[in-house]
């Protein structure tokens, strides 16, 4: 190797072995993130992740090295994309990436930037007066119109898609609409865990899924206990309460009269009573009586 | 109103509901029999469908009651 | 229900719901009468208000109309 | 209700309703029994399905208006 | 389900719901009793209401008729 | 519930949902076991279809629900 | 799913929801245990109240619903 700057050996080694200190090591893309926020970011994580930025090329020797005593870590580099870093932690890498996940922020459409989700312009007032951009909004294809002295989009239009590239022509109307597309923060590419390497996709967790989960799991649970009669303290009610109205029903519809149904078996006969009779007012009038009409 | 029991009386029994079933079961009852309104139920009921009739009641009813507010 | 409606003709004729009245309705028409649902029908109604068994159904009945579209 | 339970204990398991079980059963319960309500009950349930009765949900019965508030 | 109505039945006429009164009832209605199911049904028990699990029937009826006007 | 979840657990693993496995999962969730409610689970899923019986909403969805217009 | 019913069996008992925890119940039900699905597991339930999730299940509601008078 040529004569490798003594700092970059260091650099190398220091990494290495912070590579083999921490349980959890990751590899983040932090191009575009505003200097304030990475701040903020390592304020927040302060003890429970290191954030080191470096070069490409001493963040994979230092993984390279890592790797030989740490099966498999070295192909965390074949995650390393814009401005990289390695995040080092003892933390559930699920858990890091939800974090980090969640402080990023909102930021403007940046022309040919991929769009994280359908970028879609609302339905609603512009608050623009009449002017050149309602041609340019109807050209990109967003249903605009004037109404009322005011430019307003009829309805909801995705103007890109997700992974698609946000056209220059677009970047510039949706940041003039105030409407910002793009999420900005640490972007972890990937985490690895003893031996195993967790990508973003497979880190990426669907809250709504695990509630909804929970809540099946809750009502099958429930279902089972009630249906297969097996008794719980907390289905023990519903498990009565369906012995109970089967009770209620079979007295109610053979007419059996006991302290519960007799009040409504007297309705039901008087119910049936006053039907009939009005079917048959119906089809001749002097068949009823007029009290009865009353 | 005691007309037309008698004649869900019969219906239920099985008999014919007919002027001379109805106004004996209203005499058991201790009623007053106005032969017309006899005859005028019995005509009326002739092209009822007394089963379905009765059952578009209470039971329909009560529940519709319970959706209600 | 035969017993029922029995109950409810007498209670609108304004005569007792006894044993012997009951009996005389069911068997005019035309029911064979078993003693023991007539005792059992003159207990259960022993200590019930029938007017106001019937409103439930008047007041259930009512809004029926009402909530029908 | 309790000759009721009676009779839905002894239908699920597979048991007879008949007046020697139904009274056995109240009286184990430590119910006085009524013969008149055990015979009663008995008629009742003869020409009945008990399956499909208890099935069929009664007016507003069990959680039906419950859904109103 | 028969556990079920031997807790209720016990619980209308006021005896104790109890292992002992339950088996006695099960085997009035000529029903083999699992021990483990009456151990576990009293267990279960424990702080449930039962008077509240059984009125939601009767109650469910009523607000039919208050909630209606 | 945790009975059931025990249950729901060996059942989706394919395991015997028997006396043994049951306890095993209790134990290693840290519960403690008691034997009359294992034998009582067991006993209630016999003849049990565990997948209907999960599926199959237990509380008989508000008739009146579907009744209203 | 099991990897769910094994944090709702830990619930119940109330023991911490953790990697171990869940694998080891996970493995007393004789599952193979993807490490990866029990971290995420416990990422995602780190903001979800269960009790709460409990209450807000509509089966459980119902119940709740018809038991208030």
């Amino acid at each position: 190797m040529a004569h490798v700057a003594e700092w970059k050996k260091k650099e190398v080694q220091e990494l290495h072995d912070l590579i083999k200190g921490y349980e959890v090591v990751g590899i983040a893309n932090l191009a575009d993130i505003p200097a304030r926020q990475l701040q903020k970011m390592r304020q927040t994580l302060r003890d429970s992740a290191l954030i080191r930025m470096s070069k490409k090329t001493l963040i994979s020797l230092a993984l390279e090295k890592a790797g030989r005593e740490l099966e498999n870590v070295d192909s965390l580099s074949d995650y390393m994309e814009g401005q990289p870093a390695l995040i080092f932690t003892d933390m559930n890498p699920f858990k890091l990436f939800k974090i980090l996940e969640d402080s990023k922020t909102p930021a403007p459409a940046k022309p040919g930037a991929i769009a994280p989700a359908d970028i879609v312009v609302p339905k609603g007032d512009t608050g623009f007066a009449p002017g050149p951009i309602l041609g340019e909004l109807q050209q990109i294809g967003i249903p605009a119109k004037i109404e009322k002295g005011k430019i307003v989009v009829s309805n909801d239009h995705v103007v890109v898609k997700a992974g698609e590239e946000i056209p220059p022509k677009v970047a510039g109307i949706l940041t003039r609409l105030d409407i910002q597309p793009l999420e900005v923060g640490i972007d972890l590419r990937a985490a690895y865990e003893n031996q195993t390497v967790y990508t973003a996709d497979v880190l990426t967790i669907d809250e709504e899924k695990t509630l909804s989960d929970i809540q099946k799991a809750f009502s099958q649970a429930f279902n089972l206990s009630v249906n297969a009669v097996i008794y719980t303290r907390e289905t023990m009610p519903a498990i009565i309460q369906k012995a109970a109205s089967r009770s209620f029903n079979l007295a109610y519809n053979a007419s059996i009269l006991t302290s519960e149904t007799t009040d409504l078996l007297l309705a039901k006969a008087y119910a049936q009573m006053l039907a009939l009779a009005a079917a048959a007012a119906e089809i001749n009038d002097e068949a009823v009586d007029d009290e009865l009409k009353e | 109103m005691e007309y037309i029991y008698a004649a869900m009386l019969l219906h239920t029994t099985g008999k014919e509901i007919n002027e001379e079933n109805v106004k004996s079961v209203l005499e058991a009852a201790g009623a007053e029999v106005d032969d017309a309104r006899v005859k005028a139920l019995i005509a009326a009921l002739e092209d009822v469908d007394i089963e379905e009739a009765m059952e578009t009641t209470a039971v329909a009813a009560a529940p519709a009651a319970a959706a209600a507010p």
